[in-house]
C-alpha cells in the first residue's frame, strides 16, 4: 500500500479522578490510607499558607521578587508521593510544595528569594537539585541523574519538571530523546498552568496538548488534570513504577492554572480576564480535596484546623530563623567557587576583602 | 525636550524605527501583549500591530535564529533577550550565523539586526539576572557591541544600531533603567558607532568605564576632585566592539594613569582590553601601573551579598589613588 | 470519561511511487511531461557524477575534506522541482542536487570544498542559502525567512533541510514549534539517511518514524521513499503548494541512505557493514529512475549517452574554472566583515598586509 | 618510554582514567564505535563497554547537560565536543550550570567534569572547524581551561583535569595532534593545572604562548637567536584559567619585553589578559610597548587563506624584532 496513514505508538492518555465538583471516580482512585492523605492534605495546604506568607515578605521588602505557587500545589506535592526518598528530583522554579513535601525547611525558599545562597540548601538526607532558573535546563541534569542511576544498576528514578513555556526550549526536546534513546528513569512533569509569563498555552505551541510531545520520542505520554490530586498522583506512581522496572521515560502533562502573578513583578491583568481566573478559582485543588478527605472522613473541619494552626506556628518559626539569620560575609563568593582557591583568585579574595573593609561593607547586614 | 528615563528613551528609538521603515520588527518573549518585562515595547503592540511587535515562545535560539533569516531576507529585525543571562541558549546562533553571514556570502546576505538585552546588577534579582558578559561579545568577529549609559545616548545609540547594515548587540545596563531622567530632543537623533565619550575632562588620572559604572565613575571623579583635588578625566566607551582607541590612548598621554572600571569579570574582560592596547600603544606615557576596578573572578552573588560585590564609587576612588601614589 | 484515550491529530502518513523494482503506482504518479522527466534525470545524474569528481578532487588533493552525496539524490532533486524560483531554501550540507537544480555553477561546490569562501556564491537570480554546517542550525532560518515572506504577503515558500542527527538537535525543535505557532509557510526536509556519521538512525532517536515528530508540533508530517524522486515530488509539491496557500508547515521524512562515506575524512566499515550499503545500492535513485524513463519512453540508451557526455563537459569545464581560480587575496578577510571597516580594524588590516607581505603571503597561490 | 602523538597520548590518559575509576565516563558524538573523529577515544569502547564509552545523538547541549546530572550524581563524566565550534550549543549550560553547581549549592553538589574539544585552524578544515576562542572559557568564573601543547603535557594534563575536583575546559590543539611525538613515561603522570611552563629560558625578550603556537613560538625563538643573537624566554601557559602570572611577571622583571602569542581573536582575548597583568604588576620592569600577534578580529578564513592568516613564526620574530627594536 503505496500512500497509507502510519499507526503512531504509543497511545497518549488523559486522566481525571477528583474532579473540580470534588467528585471522585472510585475506580481509578488510588488506595492511600488515612495517614497518606492527611500528609497529602498537610502539605498542599503547608504550601499555599507559606506561598501566601512569602507574598507578604516580598511586599514588606523582607525578600525580593517572588514567584508564587497558587493553584499548582497538587502537581508538585501530588507527585512527590509517589517517590521514594532514595528517588531524585530536578525542579524548575515553582516547585515548593515538591520542596517542602520531601524534607526541605520552610525557611529555605525565603532564603532563596530573599536573595542569599542559602536558599539551596538541600537537606542530607535529601536527594533534589535546587531551583533551576534558566527555563527547561534542568530536564537534561534530571536525564543525566537518571542515565547515572541507571549505568549503576540502582532501581531508583529522577523526575523533573518544567513549564509549558519550557516545552519550547531546545533544552526540553534534548532531554526528552536522551531519555529515549537510553530508555532512562526519568519522569518529565510539564506544569501547564497555561502561560509562560504573559504567553498562553495557545499560543507557546501549536499541538493540541502538550502529552503528545511524547511521540516524538517513542515514549508514553500523558495528560492528567493537575488540580487534581488523586490524579497527579496515579499518573506519577504509574510512571515511576513503570521507570523502576526498566520501562523508561514518561512525559506527564498536568494541566493546571497559575492563580497568581508570574512572579511579584508581573502584572498579570495586562494579559488575561479577571473571569478567566475566577474560572480557574473554582477548580482550586485545595478546595476539591479538602473536600475529599472530609467525605471520606479523613478529617473534619476541627482537625483542619489544628493543622492550620499547626502550619502557621512553622511558618512563624521559619520566618524567625530566617529573620535572625546574620550571616551574610560578601567574602562567601570566593568560599565555594573552587575546592581549592587558585593563587590569582587567593590575590582577589585579598584585594576584595581589603576593599569591602575599608567599604564599611564585611559587616554589611544581609537585609 | 522631554525629561525621560532610559526605559523610555529605548521605547521611543523602537517606536521611531517602526514607525520609519516597514522592515523592523521586534521579537522576544513578553514583548508585546505585556510590553516587556522591563515595560520596555510597552505599547509597541497596540501602535504597531502584531506582525511588527512579536511576542514569542520561550526559546531564544529560535527568536535569533528566525531573525536570522528575516535579516537575511530584507528585514531589520530587532530581537530581545529577556536578559542576557539567558542569550547563551542563543549564543551558536549568534556567532555561527549573525556574525558570520556578509563574510560567508561576500556580502550577498548581510544581517542588519539588533539583539537588545539588559544586563548587570544591582536590581535585586535572582541568579542568572545579574550578570555583565559582555567582553564574550567583544570577542566574537563580526560584531559590534553598544552599550549606552544614559537616557540620551541609549535612545540614539539604539537607533544607529538599528540603522547599521551589520548586527549590533545592544547590551542595556538594567541599573540604569529607570535611575536617572534625561531630556532628550523631540526629533530623533543617532550617534556613531564606535566613539567613546569624554565625560568629564581631567589631566591626573584617566577613568575608563561604560554602561552602568558611569554613575560610580563620576562619583568616584568628583570625590577624587573634592577630597584629593585630583583631575580625573572620566571616558564612558559607549562602544566597546570598535573599541575608541583614539580617544582613550590621547587621554593617557595627558594624564599618564589609567583605570579601567567594569561590572564583568576582570579576566580576559574589557579591561584587559583597553589595558592591552595602552600598553601596547602608550606605554612610555604610562607614570604607574593601571588598575582594573572589576567584578572578581568569581559567580556573581546572590543579591544579599551584591552590593559589597559590585564596584562603587568608593573603590573606584581607592583604586585611582592607589595609580595617583604610586 | 475520566480515563481515555487522547485522539491526536494531524495523522501521519507513509508514501511511495516509484519501487526500488522501477514498479510504478499509476493512481499516485505525478502528471509530469518528458521535458521535465528529463531535467529531474539530467540533474540527478549530474549531481551524481559531479559528486564522483568531488572524490576524485579529494583524493588529488585539489580539494579538502568532502561529504559526498551519492544515493541521496532523489530527495535534493525531487524536492527542488516542486519549487518555484522565487521560493527560497535553507539548506545543510548534502544538497549538491538541489544547488545544480536550482541554478548555482557546478564549480561551486569545488570552491567550497576547496577551501574559498567563493563556495557560498548564490547565483545573483537564486534565493538559496548557501550551506551550513552547524547542524540544524539552518532550520531556524528557513523559519525566518518563511515568517518574512508571510509578514509581507508574499505566496512563496521555503524549504529546510537536515538529516537524521539534525533532529536531535535544540534548534531542529524550535524551529518546528515556531513554525508551528505562527502558522508558517515552511517545509522541513529531513534527510533520513539513516546515519549522523557513525550513529545508525535507531540510536539517534526511539520514534519510529521521524515523520511522526510533527505532531509535537501538531502539524502534518510525512514519510516518504526517498530514494523514489516521484514520491519526494509529490509530497514536497503538496506541502509546498499547501503552505502557498496559507496552510503551515509540513515536516517530511525521505528515507534514503548514504552510500558513501560521511566526508572523505570518514571510514564507514567502522560502524556498519558491507551487507548493509549492498543492499540499499540495489535501491539506488538513479538505477530506478533511469528505468522509469526509460520504460516511459523519455529517454533511450542513447538519448542518457547524450546527457552523459553533456554533464562530463560541464564538469570537465567547472574544473577548469575552479583550477585556474587564482585570485585567493590572504586580505578579504577584511573585505567583507562589515559593510564599513571600523578604525581598528583597518588598522588591524594594515598590521596583516604588511606582515602577509614581509612573509610573501600576499601573492600565496590558493592551492 | 613509548613515543607517541597527542592524539595517542590523550589516548591513553582516557583509558588510564576508565580503568582506574568506575565513576569515569565518556559521552560524545562519535566516540565510540568510531573512536572519535580525531580517532582520540580509538578503542576505548572495546575495552570498557558502552556503559563507559557512550556514542551519543547529536545534541551538545545534552550531552554537557546530562554530563551535569551525572557529576552531581557522582560520575567523572569527560564530555567530547566533536569541535570546539559547535561547543557554543552546550555554552548555556556551561555557563549557567558546569560553572556554578558547586557555588550554588555552596559544595553541597560538585562538577568533576572534564569538556574536551579540539580548537584551532591549520587542518584545512571546513568553516566553524578552525577557530579559537579560549578566552571566553576564561572569561567564564567557575572554570578552568588547560591548553596542552605536547603529547606528554596531554597527557599529563588531561589526568590532572579529570582528577580535578571541579569542571576543567580541555582546549585541544588539533593542528599539533599528529605533528610531533613525544617520549611518555609508562606510568601515569600529573601536572599542577595553573602552572606555566618556562620552555626555553632567555634574557631579551618574553614570548607567551600555548597550544598549537607553541611551535611557531620556539621557532621564532630560534630564529631569533640565530639571525639577531638574541635570547628569547618562551612561556608556555598550558593553563590560561587559572593563569600563571607569577611565572610570566618573573620573566618580564628580566627582560622588560613581552610578545604574547594566540591564535584567537585579539579584541578581550588570552593576550590582553597577558598583557594587562604586566601592566599591573610590571609595569615599571617594561622597556617597551608590548605586542601581540595573534589572529585579528576577523572571521577565520576558509583554508586556501589561513596559511597567511594564522600566526607563524615569522611573524612572531618579527613582533619580538619591533618591541626590541624600541
Ligand atoms: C532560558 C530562559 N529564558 C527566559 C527566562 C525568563 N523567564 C523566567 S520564567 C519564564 C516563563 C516560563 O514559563 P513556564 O515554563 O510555563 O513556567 P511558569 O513560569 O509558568 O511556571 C521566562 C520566560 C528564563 N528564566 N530562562
Ligand atoms: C552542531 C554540530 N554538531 C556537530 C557537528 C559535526 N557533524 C557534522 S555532520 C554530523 C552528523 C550529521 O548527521 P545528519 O544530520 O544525519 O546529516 P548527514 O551527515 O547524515 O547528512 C556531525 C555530528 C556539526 N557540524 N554541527
Ligand atoms: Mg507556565
Ligand atoms: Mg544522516
Amino acid at each position: 500500500m503505496p500512500r497509507r496513514l502510519i499507526d503512531i505508538e504509543p497511545k497518549v492518555e488523559f486522566l481525571s479522578i477528583l474532579n473540580e465538583h470534588a467528585e471522585v471516580d472510585q475506580t481509578l482512585a488510588p488506595e492511600l490510607d488515612g495517614d497518606v492523605l492527611t500528609r497529602m492534605f498537610t502539605w498542599m495546604l503547608t504550601t499555599r499558607r507559606l506561598d501566601e506568607r512569602l507574598i507578604n515578605m516580598q511586599r514588606q521588602g523582607r525578600i525580593g521578587t517572588y514567584g508564587p505557587t497558587r493553584g499548582q500545589e497538587a502537581v508538585s506535592v501530588g507527585s512527590a508521593f509517589a517517590l521514594r526518598p532514595d528517588d531524585w528530583t530536578a525542579q524548575a522554579f515553582r516547585e515548593t510544595g515538591l520542596m517542602l513535601a520531601r524534607g526541605w525547611a520552610l525557611e529555605t525558599p525565603m532564603f532563596f528569594w530573599g536573595g542569599f545562597e542559602e536558599g539551596n540548601a538541600v537537606p542530607d538526607s535529601v536527594n533534589d537539585l535546587p531551583i533551576s532558573v534558566p527555563v527547561a535546563s534542568q530536564t537534561l541534569h534530571g536525564v543525566g541523574i537518571a542515565w547515572a542511576m541507571k549505568l549503576k544498576g540502582k532501581d531508583t528514578v529522577c523526575i523533573t519538571y518544567t513549564g509549558d513555556g519550557g516545552t519550547s526550549e531546545g533544552d526540553f526536546h534534548e532531554a526528552m530523546n536522551f531519555a529515549g534513546v537510553y530508555q532512562l528513569p526519568v519522569i518529565f512533569m510539564v506544569q501547564n498552568n497555561q502561560f509562560a509569563i504573559s504567553c498562553p498555552r495557545s499560543k507557546q505551541t501549536r499541538s493540541a496538548t502538550l502529552a503528545q510531545k511524547a511521540l516524538a520520542y517513542g515514549f508514553d505520554g500523558i495528560q492528567v488534570d493537575g488540580n487534581d490530586i488523586l490524579a497527579v498522583y496515579v499518573a506519577t506512581r504509574e510512571a515511576v513504577d513503570k521507570a523502576r522496572q526498566g520501562g523508561g521515560p514518561t512525559l506527564i502533562e498536568a494541566v493546571t492554572y497559575r492563580l497568581s502573578v508570574h512572579t511579584t513583578a508581573d502584572d498579570p491583568t495586562k494579559y488575561r480576564s479577571a473571569d478567566e481566573v475566577k474560572a480557574w478559582e473554582k477548580r482550586d485543588p485545595l478546595i476539591r480535596f479538602r473536600k475529599y478527605v472530609k467525605d471520606r472522613g479523613v478529617l473534619d473541619d476541627q482537625t483542619i484546623q489544628g493543622i492550620e494552626d499547626d502550619i502557621q506556628q512553622k511558618i512563624k518559626a521559619a520566618v524567625e530563623r530566617y529573620e535572625s539569620y546574620n550571616d551574610a560575609d560578601p567574602l562567601d563568593c570566593f568560599r565555594y567557587i573552587f575546592a581549592e582557591l587558585p593563587p590569582e583568585l587567593q590575590q582577589q579574595k585579598e584585594e576584595f576583602a581589603a576593599a569591602v573593609k575599608e567599604e564599611g561593607l564585611d559587616r554589611h547586614p544581609p537585609r | 525636550m522631554p525629561s525621560v528615563t532610559m526605559v523610555k528613551a529605548l521605547n521611543m528609538a523602537l517606536a521611531e524605527a517602526l514607525r520609519e521603515d516597514d522592515n523592523v520588527v521586534l521579537l522576544g518573549e513578553d514583548i508585546g501583549q505585556d510590553g516587556g518585562v522591563f515595560r520596555v515595547t510597552e505599547g509597541l503592540l497596540k501602535e504597531f500591530g502584531a506582525n511588527r511587535v512579536i511576542d514569542t515562545p520561550v526559546a531564544e535560539s529560535a527568536i535569533v535564529g528566525a531573525a536570522v533569516g528575516m535579516a537575511v531576507y530584507g528585514l531589520r529585525p530587532v530581537c530581545e533577550m529577556q536578559f542576557s543571562g539567558f542569550a547563551y541558549q542563543a549564543f551558536h546562533q549568534v556567532e555561527g550565523h549573525v556574525a558570520r553571514y556578509r563574510n560567508r556570502t561576500r556580502g550577498r546576505y548581510t544581517i542588519p539586526m539588533v539583539i537588545r538585552m539588559p544586563y548587570g546588577g544591582g536590581i535585586r534579582a535572582i541568579e542568572h539576572h545579574s550578570e555583565s558578559r559582555e567582553a564574550i561579545y567583544a570577542h566574537t568577529p563580526g560584531l559590534k557591541v553598544v552599550i549606552p549609559s544614559t537616557p540620551r545616548n541609549a535612545r540614539a545609540l539604539l537607533r544607529s544600531a538599528i540603522l547599521d547594515p551589520d548586527p549590533v548587540i545592544f547590551y542595556e545596563p538594567k541599573a540604569s533603567y529607570r535611575a536617572i531622567r534625561e531630556e532628550v530632543p523631540e526629533e530623533p537623533e543617532t550617534m556613531p558607532i564606535g566613539k567613546a565619550r569624554v565625560v568629564q575632562e581631567g589631566t591626573d588620572v584617566t577613568l575608563v568605564c561604560y554602561g552602568s559604572m558611569l554613575r560610580p565613575t563620576v562619583e568616584a571623579a568628583e570625590d577624587l576632585a573634592d577630597q584629593d583635588g585630583v583631575s580625573a578625566e572620566v571616558i564612558d566607551l559607549l562602544s566597546i566592539a570598535p573599541m575608541d582607541s583614539d580617544t582613550i590612548l590621547a587621554s593617557i598621554r595627558k594624564t599618564g594613569r589609567l583605570v579601567v572600571v567594569h561590572e564583568g569579570p576582570r579576566r580576559c574582560g574589557v579591561g584587559a582590553e583597553v589595558a592591552a592596547r595602552v600598553a601596547e600603544r602608550a606605554i612610555e606615557y604610562l607614570e604607574a601601573p593601571i588598575r582594573r576596578i572589576t567584578c572578581h573572578d568569581v559567580l556573581f552573588p546572590y543579591f544579599v551579598r551584591e552590593r559589597a560585590f559590585l564596584p562603587q564609587s568608593d573603590r573606584i576612588a581607592a583604586g585611582a589613588r592607589d595609580v595617583l601614589a604610586f
